[in-house]
């Protein structure tokens, strides 16, 4: 599709947009429905997106195969990692109360890092399988 | 950190070595990782039986969220024991899986390998620590879809069709699972195993509680393959790489057993359980026809991953069977073949698994004189073989024991004779492979001992057999009062 | 749980009909993909099952406000919105072991694959 | 020293043997030297042993608590320790025998046939000493499947088929019958202990009484009682050294001791005599004492010929047991003694016959006295003493079992007894008849006698059978202690 001029405008235009959308739902999962996972596919679509447009070949020039590997992996462990912090400020697993002098800030705090994590984690997993997959067509059938 | 968290880590320390494990992308660190994550799981289990023996219940509160609002790990010494024996199990096969990865996976995969295996480690000890029946079931998936991947990481084709046969069947149960937990959730609000407890008595007479029962246990017998829902576990145990097969065949289906067994006494009771409905007749019934069935399946079988798959169906009928028994002896029974039987079958396929990789192959006539080729674990074969017919001397006869004891309790003399018809026949399919290996003349010459990091691991299980047979005081001290713990339940 | 009108009951025909569609499209189609669309089918007809009754007439989010009285139950939505995760990860490793299937047997048909297991099963003997 | 750490002793020794025996497959030398040394050592420890047992005591060791409530344990009793006693002798003796027949066949595997033999003396043993049913079941298990590598020494399809037989029967009934019946004892009594005067007390149903026996005696395979006898013939493939352990001392001697140690110690020979229920047990084992007998009489195969007449023999014991008078268990016990050693005797002399002259058929025999004098000698005092003229061994054993016989009034017995005497004689006689007073066939093979290491085990053993007279008064005051005066 390198060839439609149209498309290619469009979607260098659209991109970014999508990114910022992502990250609005990403923050605003703290007061309205919105999250990780939202943000997360809307992040790997813009790639998704990206890779239609420009090919899988640019795509994964942009986001490298051992990144998106890298990303579902960081993504879990900040989640952990956030889980461990509140054991080690003297709360259970997962315990986000502790995580600041005032809990209410504490709980914020938590919720951002997870809700971060699940962001990489979602965004590297959906990249993943479409990279896996649409990777695949290219191999000689049979 | 101190002992109280004790429970969460157990599940988290290996569900954070995988995504390091990816992170690191190299296959000797991933073996490191699992190894280490492994023994740090095992230690965990042990310091939290240490600390449950004798009735104490630890309850752990995700987030500091207070249940029955929060999850809750919950941990008695029903669970502690299955604790031990996952994250033993695993130490063992992670160690064994080294050698064994080297030689089945290729190589730019070794490191995902570790990272699904410890992820499989984590979905199942997860299951068993947490008292949340949602929980279970994301910690089911986590086990099973991981569990997929590493069947389907065998070397032979023959492992994807496996693969993608289990996961349609784990799923089918899965969902029925959480079918089941869905309407339990709607007549009690609650998800918490020993709340819901407490609040079904009052609705024990709804209809949904009835279908809830009847989805836990179909979706529960799919996962833990109990006869006639057993259809994916021979093809799957016998294309997956040795340590897969070693690892799950030890724990995968003793969890979802596990799983089954709580459920069945800890949430439904006495009234639906014990007097309402036929379902221990049922269950009993099942059981003696697994015994019974897979057990001539196994003697008829060429391939002896397969038979050992056939064979594991049929000892998870003795698991049943001591479920459905429901007395102390009966309930003693099932909980401690839980641990005999998958240190034994953990052992027979590292060492099925060893052997296949030298003779490449594990038809019983590939197998032809590994007595002379391969003495150490032709000699181990037999002995694990022997806990699997119950010898005394071997962990297997103490499960046998019990049964027969409950079984005489129950008055059930027939379910006696069928005892002893399944252990005829156990040692009917023990003995073909004594034949194949120690009366026909080798095929291949030149063939050798399998390595010492494959060996060992293997004939330490093996010993693990013996020993449980002889020291009770862990495994049957653990089983007396787990159910105790049940049948106290129930009353 | 809320008491529902009696037409209202008309969530569960419809979960009672995926679900019995899904499982018959598992077990019916001898096609893998088909399969997998029957397993997702089945998995979503739980997701219904879950979120119907967590519906309140008239509730609202569960987000404290001095306009809203009445709820929605959440719990039911984060428990699916869980169960999606897993059913679509069920579905993408699905997808991809029928990729890997469809590669080394050159078939998706179930009944061809089994033909094919079989034969290996049999000529293990060739390559010992 | 505490007496009792020499059961334990006893039952590690071969073990340890075995593994040295194992190791030094390369020297052959050194190897045998362990087995002798090793056969010497727990005869040693058995001896010392046997003067705590005459003055009343009962020397007790606990290894470990199995289940709760059954541990693990040794303790030595009157009948034990004869068992023990027979064992140990007969251990040195028919190594001896072995390092002969084996070198003089050169058979493959020697290394592993000593591991095995001596691993099979230690389960012996741990029978013998064993304080309670659990104990015995596992000695009992383990003795089944060291054994059978020696049955099934030669791994041709015809040994592979007696293995079959022999596991299958000694475990399916092991397994099935005498696990239940370990188990009822247990669920009815919440013992298993081996208790004097037995462990049946309270509300148990006459019943519930016989079908336990039979659960036992059928259980107990090894004791060949029919129908569970076909293991026996089968087992004939082995080397003869391990027909001479099966049938003299460990296995078929493992299944009447359990047999009558169950009848005296777990039943009690009072609380259960008179009763209807057990009536059945005389019959079942005369029938097998004649219906045996028959068969041997019929056998042109030597080995198979005493394999039936074992079979027979051992029912001897099994029917003194059932009789359930003060005389007959003497008997029953001192019969364990006194066919072992005879039928050891018998063994041999078929094993040096095969090893000399290569011949397995009676139908061969013809004239073999005069090329093989003293093998035949000592045959025809084997055979002697199991038809029972005085002063062979087999004489006192079959007396007091007569005794008791006639004492119960139980003359059905006696006739059955008498029957098979005239029996023994038809199958055994015509054997030395024709060993020494007709001529060899044409045209005749040139062979002399068997290897001096068989000579040396068969005078042991024949002198064992003849100077019998001077240890029975120590083995009476060893029996008596069974039954209460």
């Amino acid at each position: 599709m390198r060839d439609f001029f149209v498309l290619r405008v469009v979607a260098k235009m659209l991109i970014p947009f999508m990114l910022i959308f992502a990250l609005y739902v990403q923050f605003h999962g703290d007061f309205g429905p919105g999250g990780g996972f939202q943000a997360g596919v809307i992040v790997a679509a813009a790639v998704i997106f990206y890779a239609l447009i420009f090919g899988l070949p640019a795509a994964r020039l942009l986001v490298p195969d051992a990144l998106v590997e890298s990303m579902m992996a960081l993504g879990v462990l900040i989640y952990g990692g956030t889980g461990i912090a509140g054991m080690l400020l003297g709360g259970n697993f997962l315990d986000y109360f502790v995580l600041s002098a005032n809990p209410v800030t504490g709980q914020h705090v938590g919720i951002f890092l997870v809700e971060a994590g699940v962001l990489v984690t979602v965004s590297g997993v959906m990249l993943k399988i479409f990279y896996v997959f649409a990777g695949r067509a290219k191999l000689p059938p049979g | 950190m101190s002992a109280e968290h004790l429970p969460v880590l157990l599940v988290v320390v290996p569900l954070l070595a995988a995504p390091l494990i990816v992170l690191f992308r190299s296959g000797r660190a991933g073996w490191l990782l699992a190894v280490l994550a492994s023994m740090v799981s095992l230690a965990c289990a042990i310091g939290l039986f240490v600390q449950v023996r004798g009735g104490t219940v630890i309850s752990y509160a995700i987030g500091n969220w207070a249940p029955p609002w929060g999850i809750e790990y919950r941990v008695d010494v029903l669970n502690a024991f299955v604790l031990i024996l996952v994250s033993g199990v695993a130490t063992i096969v992670s160690v064994y899986a080294r050698t064994s990865v080297i030689s089945e996976v290729p190589s730019d995969r070794h490191y995902l390998f570790y990272a699904m295996f410890l992820l499989c480690l984590s979905g199942l000890l997860g299951m068993t620590v947490t008292d949340d029946v949602f929980n279970i079931f994301v910690f089911l998936e986590i086990s099973s879809l991981s569990g997929y991947v590493l069947i389907a990481l065998g070397r032979e084709r023959r492992a994807l069709h496996a693969a993608f046969q289990y996961l349609i069947l784990g799923t089918i149960g899965a969902t029925f699972y959480i079918i089941g937990v869905g309407f339990l959730y709607l007549v009690t609000g609650t998800l918490n195993i020993v709340d819901m407890a407490g609040r079904i008595q009052a609705v024990a007479d709804h209809r949904p509680v009835l279908a809830a029962l009847a989805f836990m246990t179909v979706g529960l017998s799919l996962k833990a393959a109990l006869f006639p829902l057993h259809a994916w576990l021979p093809s799957a145990y016998s294309t997956a790489p040795g340590a897969v097969a070693a690892f799950m065949a030890g724990t995968a289906t003793k969890v979802s057993l596990y799983v089954f067994i709580r459920l069945l006494f800890g949430v439904f009771g006495a009234r639906l359980v014990l007097q309402d409905l036929p379902l221990l007749e049922a269950l009993s019934l099942l059981s003696i026809a697994a015994m019974l069935v897979a057990s001539l399946v196994a003697v008829m079988e060429k391939d002896l991953k397969r038979l050992l798959a056939y064979s594991s169906v049929a000892q998870i009928g003795y698991i049943t069977l001591g479920v459905s028994l429901a007395n102390q002896d009966g309930l003693t029974a099932a909980v401690v073949h839980l641990f005999n039987h998958g240190i034994a079958k953990a052992a027979l396929f590292m060492l099925v698994g060893g052997a296949a990789l030298r003779l490449g192959g594990c038809r019983l006539e590939v197998l032809a004189g590994m007595g002379q080729r391969m003495p150490l674990s032709a000699f181990c074969i037999v002995i694990a073989g022997l806990s699997l017919i119950g010898v005394p001397g071997t962990a297997g006869f103490i499960t046998k024991w019990h049964l027969v004891l409950a079984a005489a309790e129950a008055g059930q003399w027939l379910t006696i004779v069928a005892i002893g018809a399944s252990s005829l026949l156990a040692a009917a399919y023990v003995w073909r492979f004594v034949e194949a290996a120690y009366f026909t003349a080798p095929r291949h010459h030149g063939v050798q001992e399998v390595s010492v990091g494959m060996l060992a691991p293997a004939v330490i299980m093996t010993v693990a057999c013996v020993y449980f047979g002889l020291d009770t005081s862990f495994t049957l001290g653990a089983a007396r009062e787990a159910a105790e713990l049940l049948l106290g339940a129930v009353k | 749980m809320v008491i529902m009108p009696l037409s209202d009951h008309y969530t569960y025909w419809i979960t009672i009909l995926l679900m019995v569609a899904g499982l018959y499209v598992v077990i019916a189609r001898s096609n893998l993909i088909k399969k997998l669309v029957g397993l997702a089918i089945f998995q979503t007809s739980v997701y219904l099952l879950y979120i119907a009754p967590g519906k309140l007439i008239g509730g609202t989010a569960p987000i404290a406000s001095a306009q809203f009285s009445v709820y929605s139950n959440p719990l039911p939505h984060v428990l699916i919105l869980t169960a999606i995760v897993v059913g679509i990860a069920t579905l993408a490793l699905g997808l991809a072991l029928v990729v890997r299937i469809k590669e080394s047997f050159n078939s998706i048909e179930e009944d061809e694959v089994l033909v094919a297991v079989h034969g290996d099963a049999m000529s293990e003997d060739g390559d010992a | 020293m505490n007496t009792a750490v020499l059961m334990p002793l006893a039952v590690s020794i071969p073990v340890v043997g075995a593994a040295a025996v194992a190791m030094l497959h390369r020297a052959p030398d050194i190897r045998e030297s362990v087995s002798f040394l090793s056969a010497a050592a727990v005869l040693a420890c058995v001896t010392m042993l046997l003067p705590a047992v005459l003055d009343g005591g009962r020397p007790e060791w606990v290894f470990l608590e199995l289940m709760p409530g059954l541990p693990l344990a040794f303790r030595l009793e009157p009948l034990g320790m004869l068992f023990a006693l027979v064992a140990s002798v007969l251990w040195p003796v028919s190594t001896l025998y072995s390092i002969g027949y084996m070198r003089g066949n050169n058979e493959p595997h020697q290394s592993r046939f000593f591991a095995c033999f001596a691993m099979a003396i230690a389960c012996t043993l741990g029978i013998a000493f064993s304080a309670n049913l659990i104990t015995l079941f596992l000695f009992y298990e383990l003795l089944t499947l060291v054994t059978y590598p020696l049955v099934t020494h030669h791994r041709d399809e015809e040994s592979r088929s007696a293995g079959r037989i022999y596991l299958g029967i000694l475990m399916g009934t092991s397994l099935t019958l005498l696990l239940v019946a370990v188990v009822s004892t247990w669920f009815l009594t919440g013992t298993t202990e081996f208790t004097p005067g037995g462990v049946l007390q309270g509300e148990i149903s006459n019943a519930a009484i016989g079908g336990l026996l039979a659960l036992f005696v059928f259980g107990i395979g090894k004791a060949a009682v029919m129908p569970m006898h076909r293991w026996l013939p089968a087992a004939m493939v082995a080397p003869t050294p391990v027909s001479a352990l099966l049938h003299a001392v460990a296995v078929v001697k493992a299944g009447v001791f359990s047999v009558v140690k169950v009848i005296v110690y777990i039943f009690g020979v009072e609380r259960i005599s008179g009763l209807s229920s057990v009536d059945w047990l005389p019959f079942i084992t005369g029938f097998t004492i004649v219906a045996a007998s028959v068969v041997a009489l019929r056998s042109d195969n030597l080995k198979r010929r005493l394999a039936y007449s074992t079979i027979s023999q051992l029912s001897y014991v099994v029917l003194a047991a059932a009789l359930l008078t003060p005389l007959s268990v003497i008997g029953a016990a001192l019969h364990i003694l006194t066919h072992a050693v005879s039928k050891i005797t018998l063994f041999f002399a078929a094993g040096a016959i095969y090893t000399a002259a290569h011949k397995t058929k009676v139908s061969e025999l013809d004239g073999i006295g005069l090329r093989m004098p003293w093998t035949m000698a000592a045959f025809t005092i084997g055979a002697l003493s199991l038809i029972g003229i005085p002063p062979a061994a087999g004489f006192f054993s079959k007396w007091f079992i007569m005794l008791g016989a006639a004492e119960g009034g139980r003359w059905v017995a006696l006739g059955v007894l008498l029957t098979s005497t005239l029996l023994n004689a038809a199958y055994f006689l015509p054997i030395i008849y024709a060993a020494y007073f007709r001529r060899e066939a044409e045209p005749a093979h040139d062979h002399g006698e068997a290897p001096a290491p068989m000579l040396g085990a068969m005078f042991a053993s024949t002198l064992m059978v003849l100077r019998f007279a001077t240890g029975i008064g120590l083995l009476l005051t060893l029996t008596r202690q069974l039954v209460p005066n």
